[in-house]
């Protein structure tokens, strides 16, 4: 977009909902449910999570009533990957060749993404762009991402620079401020703000501004006592091959997968061949995989990596590491997910300062 | 539409059983031309129902067409060397990088092969065959199990007319009159012109990196031994992760690697 | 021919294994055993020491046509111990997922193991080879029940979802309503079962049985209620021990009940039907009546009659229940463990489960007794074979074999649910 | 090519397994039309003699009489396939493959004298050689049909090995570990159930036998998860 307009204040957010549904689009966005925030459709505000708010630490994960917020949790299990590059899809079915089935892509209005979700899909575009499949799911979504005013003490995305404030990669995003509870809401893209200025909206003030600053200052703030410095990461890690500090991770790891599954950029897959038992027709099918799964790399009946400090050290050197040689960025975006859902509560930023 | 992941019909135009427990095959598109390759590219077949599986290319067909040796190992190439003249399989690629031919121009070459090693080396040794004004000295070298698991034997023949060929084994029968034990012997054996030499290798993956140690004391530069690497595969894309050696994805960024890069990942055990 | 013996190896379309031995001399039968060789598994001994959580998930593995059957009688007798009563939508889930066990292991039984019986088939699915749409219409109904208590229990067999208490996930209303869509077409084919097998050749045989069974002043009794028998008795669970007292006889690893001292009485579905079938629901008295089928039924050979009633009713009820649903606050009642004795029984498809549990004070199990309904019965079945074979032991043998084996499958019984009890005899020793 | 023969053979156990044939109520039919049923006690009276293709094993060894059966069965089937927990497993005597958690769990044994007894139900594999085991207290439907139709084409079945959380995540469950506090044996234990107790607001509890590359040891050690762990091995 050639200009950035003002940010604009918004007082409800299910206007934006029915919009972007009349707009054609499946409106995805948080709820509270078993426990946790998960992403489901939504059909009004009155679905999402007010008032709720989490508490994570390695391994835990609580939700608690808290405070009169929308937004007012950090990141939750759920990230955008379910959407961009599901569990599981049909690749073909064979008879006598290949038939492919439509790729499943329908608009989605995804609501409430964070900096670090925005990190992860620009991460994800760059590994899996060249797939048009991913494309096409991809290009399906609209991006309604949200500053993030709450971060987790699991949270470290000012160390990866990729948060807490939404810089790129949206369609729309928002600042949720209170007293007066209201959203400042900017475009980042022009069906954005084409669907901005469709809703019903009031300008902004500087206050408004003032105070969206502040979310960002308090937020940054949470997250200081975690914070690290990234540079030498790549490099010390790689030297680390040989650590001894791998096997005592892997005696407490469970290689049980759970922290690549979450992760928001962890993308390898595996695929499945069978056959209709009706129609003998063959079938193949795509679904998430991880360099835990002890299979991940058999070769000749024996996996490369057989045991647990290695697949750790893969998960870990691959994310600060061998990422960066691949497509000169981090496969990490800070997000902490796999600290909080890691049954073992491992933290992978204690580890990575072990290693250094 | 056709994504990267569905594969493309070919039909089996010829299948030859080989000596050494591999069958041989020459796949055709059904429809329209194969795609060009360079030495060292592999594809990805697809068994019909059973699976997927990279398999490098040992050359041109006589009417086109990729040929392609398999050995049974597992389920899918089980299946695949069960597959007669006139089946249909699927194919993607090529894919991978090649050996460079242009980085041997003018020098003394050894190629080294272990066991099925030979297949990929195929195209590597036509090549060199058919222009050896533009190379020095060529030897290859071959290593098999036993005797009858040399692959290729009617061409090794012919190549001899250009190469200095050896081949070991490792578990001689009663006729066999060559060297016995480990390839890298025969690495001793040679006369080697360090400063003009450069090796391309393909084995199993102990063979390869004891060739290429051989050769690097030797004097040979390690940039300038090409060797392919194995990893578990699903894709050929980049995309599916179990490829991962270090920094690379062997699907794209190998399987043909320079020793200088590969030695220091090999070296870390479970890498 | 003065002597003879009819042996069948092993007992086919019986759910376990077992075999059968009859033994003649000079005309009159001098043996019969039912040989439950079914190796035994010590499943009360695998109790003890355990918590008392644990017995829902446990016994549920002594079978696998009946788990159902097996947490709902340890769960009654638990919470008995712990004073918790589950009522309302839960006891209501309860009753669901028992209905659609009893939808799921009667289908089996009356399309894929007995019918074949009176078609002449060797098994169901060969009889599918010429009745195709009839052995269809037995899977989709089993099929029903199955996805029942899967909606309910989390899985068709050993359902994961039951607790001493209640549940650990109440299902939604609207989970259930996809399988109250099957169940209609399934009490559509409960219906036409009825019509079919009251239809088949049945041989003149009547028993005089004495009847045992679970009945309840509510409703047609599955879940609860007290014991009742043909000849008048009735008693709460709690004195089942004082009542039913079973012995270990050597030729098997089963114990034979008797009830008052007396061996040789009969639970099941003849049993259920002769005690409650008044009560059975509107739909299933109209099709009984529609057959002519008197309130109670003493050929065993019509037992399969009496199946495909209780299925009808079973989908009758469960379809009921599912309209009338509405979700519990709370998937379960809250139930803390004291030292004492509980009893639990309910009806499983073949007949009254009881279970008896001795707690301590920390929840933990001292004691264990289970009493499956076909032990209670082998005693009878023995009986029934004798009376069968004696009159006809100028048979050939083979088809007198074929005959008695298609006797043994009248009861439709458990060989695996018996195969736990040897270490009864031991835990008596 | 002839119509191959399938066996089902049963040991000690609950029949639960073999059911999960006969409750593939939709492919039954088709099953039987690409197999000859040849012998199925439970299901048919027709006994067919071998050899067999194909013999499932159901149940665990636990008599002499058991141990010749398996043998004759190994003899007459050209693969064999144990099915379920019993079969696979042998119940308890899957605790040999955690002696480090040996010690931890014998506190939970109350009766040491009954696990010597049980001791001696071994899994059909410690006997003769077994072509696929196919995990699960029960089975899961969909894997005995991969099972039989990777048979029927020749191929190894798709069967992951990979943690139950696998399957948790992908089914998007909420982790019981994480956010309620429930221990759960689902990071130890090999997925085929779908991810089921999670769903349902339970741990795990193992029906699937613990993962080929499993950490027992650390499960062990965290909080409330040792019962639920032995509960898993004394259940099946
Ligand atoms: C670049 C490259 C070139 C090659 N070129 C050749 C060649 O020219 N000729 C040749 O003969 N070989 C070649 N190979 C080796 C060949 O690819 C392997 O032998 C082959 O993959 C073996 O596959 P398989 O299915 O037969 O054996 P398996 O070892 O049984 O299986 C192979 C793959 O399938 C997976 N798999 C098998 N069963 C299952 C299951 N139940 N569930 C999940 N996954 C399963 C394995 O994890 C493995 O990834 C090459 C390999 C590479 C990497
Ligand atoms: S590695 Fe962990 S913190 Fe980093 S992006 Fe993945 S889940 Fe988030
Ligand atoms: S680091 Fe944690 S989440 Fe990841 S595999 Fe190990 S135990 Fe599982
Ligand atoms: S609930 Fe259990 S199975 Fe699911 S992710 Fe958590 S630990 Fe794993």
């Amino acid at each position: 977009m050639d200009k950035q307009p003002n940010p604009v204040l918004l007082d409800a957010l299910d206007p934006l909902i029915t919009a972007l549904r009349i707009g054609g689009f499946r409106v995805v966005g948080p709820t509270v449910r078993d426990g946790v925030i998960r992403f489901a459709e939504l059909s009004s505000a009155a679905e999402s999570p007010t008032g709720w708010t989490d508490a994570q630490e390695p391994g835990r994960y609580r939700l608690r009533q808290e405070g009169e917020l929308v937004f007012g949790y950090a990141a939750s299990p759920d990230s955008a990957k379910r959407y961009t590059h599901p569990p599981r899809t049909t690749l073909f079915r064979w008879d006598k060749g290949p038939i492919e089935p439509e790729i499943d892509a329908p608009p989605t209005a995804l609501i409430g993404l964070r900096a670090c979700d925005l990190a992860a899909l620009a991460v994800q575009d760059r590994v899996l762009g060249g797939s048009a499949a991913y494309r096409a799911r991809r290009a399906a979504l609209f991006l309604v991402a949200v500053d993030c005013a709450t971060p987790s003490a699991v949270c470290f995305c000012t160390s990866m620079g990729t948060g807490p404030k939404a810089e790129a990669g949206f369609d729309l995003a928002l600042t949720e401020l209170s007293e007066p509870h209201r959203f400042l809401a900017r475009a980042g893209s022009e069906r954005g703000a084409e669907i901005l200025a469709a809703l019903p909206h009031r300008a902004s003030a500087p206050a408004d501004l003032a105070a969206a600053a502040d979310v960002t200052r308090t937020a940054t703030a949470r997250m200081e006592p975690r914070r690290f410095e990234l540079d030498g990461v790549k490099e010390q890690v790689a030297a680390a091959r040989t650590s001894p500090v791998w096997e005592e991770i892997a005696s407490r790891c469970l290689t049980c997968a759970n922290c690549t599954i979450v992760c928001p950029t962890c993308f390898c897959t595996t695929v499945e061949d069978g056959t209709d038992l009706s129609d003998g027709a063959a079938e193949r099918v795509e679904r998430w995989d991880s360099c835990f799964t002890f299979g991940f790399t058999e070769l000749g009946g024996e996996p490369v990596r057989a045991s647990g400090a290695a697949r750790y050290r893969q998960w870990l050197s691959h994310k600060f590491s061998t990422w960066v040689d691949q497509f000169g960025e981090y496969g990490c975006v800070g997000c902490g997910r796999c600290v909080t859902w890691c049954p073992a509560g491992i933290d992978l930023v204690e580890e990575l300062e072990r290693l250094r | 539409m056709t994504l990267e992941m569905t594969p493309i019909p070919y039909r089996v135009r010829s299948r030859r059983a080989d000596r050494a427990e591999s069958v041989t095959l020459t796949l055709e598109p059904a429809e329209g031309l194969c795609p060009t390759f360079e030495p060292g590219q592999f594809t990805m077949i697809y068994a019909p129902g059973v699976g997927e599986i990279p398999i490098s290319i040992s050359g041109r067909g006589r009417f086109g067409g990729y040929v392609q040796t398999i050995r049974a190992a597992g389920a899918v190439s089980r299946a695949l060397c069960r597959i007669e003249a006139g089946d249909l399989v699927g194919v993607r690629g090529p894919y991978g990088t090649p050996f460079d031919m242009g980085a041997s121009a003018g020098m003394d070459v050894i190629v080294a092969a272990g066991g099925l090693g030979l297949a990929p080396l195929r195209p590597v040794i036509r090549e060199l065959a058919a222009h050896p004004g533009r190379y020095g000295r060529l030897t290859l070298l071959v290593g098999a199990r036993t005797p009858s698991g040399v692959l290729y034997p009617r061409e090794l023949a012919r190549w001899a007319r250009h190469f200095d060929i050896r081949v070991t084994v490792d578990r001689p029968d009663d006729k066999w009159q060559g060297p016995v034990g480990l390839i890298t012997h025969l690495v001793d054996q040679i006369a080697i012109g360090p400063r003009r030499t450069y090796a391309y290798v393909c084995g199993p993956e102990i063979m390869m990196r004891a060739t290429a140690d051989a050769l690097v004391r030797r004097g040979v530069p390690a940039g300038r031994i090409a060797l392919s690497l194995e990893r578990n595969m699903k894709c050929g894309l980049g995309h599916c992760g179990h490829c991962q050696l270090g920094p690379l994805f062997t699907c794209v960024d190998g399987p043909v690697v320079t020793y200088d890069h590969a030695a220091p990942l090999l070296e870390v055990p479970q890498l | 021919m003065t002597h003879k013996t009819i042996r069948v190896g092993g007992l086919s379309r019986v759910e376990g294994e077992g075999s059968l031995f009859i033994q003649a001399r000079q005309g009159r039968i001098t043996d019969v055993q039912l040989n439950i060789y079914e190796p035994p598994r010590f499943f009360e001994a695998l109790l003890r020491g355990r918590a008392y959580t644990e017995p829902p998930d446990i016994t549920a593995r002594i079978c696998g046509i009946c788990p159902v059957a097996y947490q709902m009688s340890a769960c009654q007798a638990l919470e008995s111990i712990c004073d918790v009563t589950v009522d309302g939508p839960l006891r209501d889930l309860r009753l669901l997922l028992y209905y659609g066990e009893w939808i799921e292991s009667h289908a089996l039984h009356i399309y894929l193991l007995h019918a074949p019986d009176f078609l002449g088939y060797p098994s169901g699915v060969a009889m599918a080879a010429d009745h195709r749409d009839l052995v269809e219409r037995g899977l989709a109904l089993k099929k029903a029940g199955n996805e029942l208590v899967a909606a309910v229990g989390g899985r068709a067999i050993h359902p994961i979802n039951v607790r001493v208490g209640g549940f650990y996930r109440a299902p939604s209303k609207r989970e259930l309503t996809p399988v109250a869509e099957r169940l209609r077409r399934a009490r559509d084919a409960a219906v036409a079962t009825v019509r079919w097998v009251a239809g088949f050749d049945f041989p003149d045989i009547e028993h005089d049985y004495r009847f045992l069974a679970l009945t309840h002043p509510g409703e047609y009794a599955i879940l609860s209620g007290d014991v009742a028998t043909s000849d008048g008795l009735r008693f709460p669970i709690a004195d089942w021990p004082s009542h039913v007292v079973e012995e270990h006889l050597p030729h098997s690893t089963a114990l034979h009940a008797r009830l008052d001292g007396v061996a040789g009485y009969l639970t099941g579905p003849l049993a259920r039907y002769a005690l409650n079938s008044p009560q059975l629901s509107g739909l299933t008295r109209q099709a009984a009546a529609e057959i002519g089928f008197g309130p109670i039924c003493r050929n065993p050979y019509q037992s399969i009659i009496v199946r495909a009633l209780e299925t009808l009713h079973a989908c009758d009820e469960a379809l009921r229940l599912i309209d009338d649903y509405i979700e519990p606050d709370r998937p379960f009642v809250p139930a803390e463990p004291r030292a004492g004795i509980g009893h639990g029984a309910s009806e499983a498809p073949r007949g009254t489960l009881y279970h008896r549990y001795r707690l301590d004070a920390e929840g933990l199990i001292a004691e264990a007794d289970i009493v499956p309904p076909t032990a209670q019965n082998q005693a009878r079945i023995e009986d029934d074979l004798r009376a069968l074979a004696e009159p006809r032991l100028a048979l050939p043998t083979a088809e007198l074999a074929a005959l008695c084996e298609r006797a043994v499958r009248n009861h439709d019984p458990c060989i695996s649910c018996s195969a736990h009890f040897l270490d009864l005899h031991i835990h008596h020793d | 090519m002839s119509v191959p023969k399938l066996a089902v053979w049963k040991l000690a156990s609950c029949d639960g397994c073999q059911l999960t044939l006969l409750d593939c109520e939709d492919e039954l039919l088709s099953v039987a039309a690409k197999v000859e049923i040849a012998y199925f006690l439970e299901a048919s009276s027709f006994k067919g003699r071998g050899p067999y293709d194909l013999s499932l094993i159901e149940g665990s060894v636990t008599t002499e009489e058991d141990l010749h059966r398996v043998q004759h069965i190994r003899r007459v089937s050209k693969h064999v396939v144990t099915i379920g927990a019993c079969a696979t497993a042998g119940g308890i005597q899957a605790l040999r493959n955690f002696a480090d958690v040996r010690e931890f769990i014998s506190v939970v044994y109350a009766r040491p004298d009954y696990i010597a007894t049980l001791e001696h139900s071994t899994p059909v594999s410690a006997h003769v050689a077994v072509d696929f085991e196919l995990r699960g207290c029960p089975i899961d439907k969909r894997q005995l049909l991969e099972v039989l139709s990777a048979f029927l084409a020749g191929r190894r079945p798709v069967i992951p090995e990979e943690s139950v959380c696998v399957e948790c995540k992908e089914r998007g469950n909420p982790c019981v570990m994480v956010a309620h506090g429930t221990p759960c044996l689902g990071p130890v234990t090999q997925a085929g159930c779908g991810a089921l107790c999670p769903a349902f607001n339970r741990g795990c509890f193992g029906c699937f036998g613990p993962l080929r590359s499993a950490n027992a040891a650390t499960l062990a050690g965290l909080p409330g998860v040792t019962r639920t762990f032995s509960d898993f091995q004394e259940a099946r």
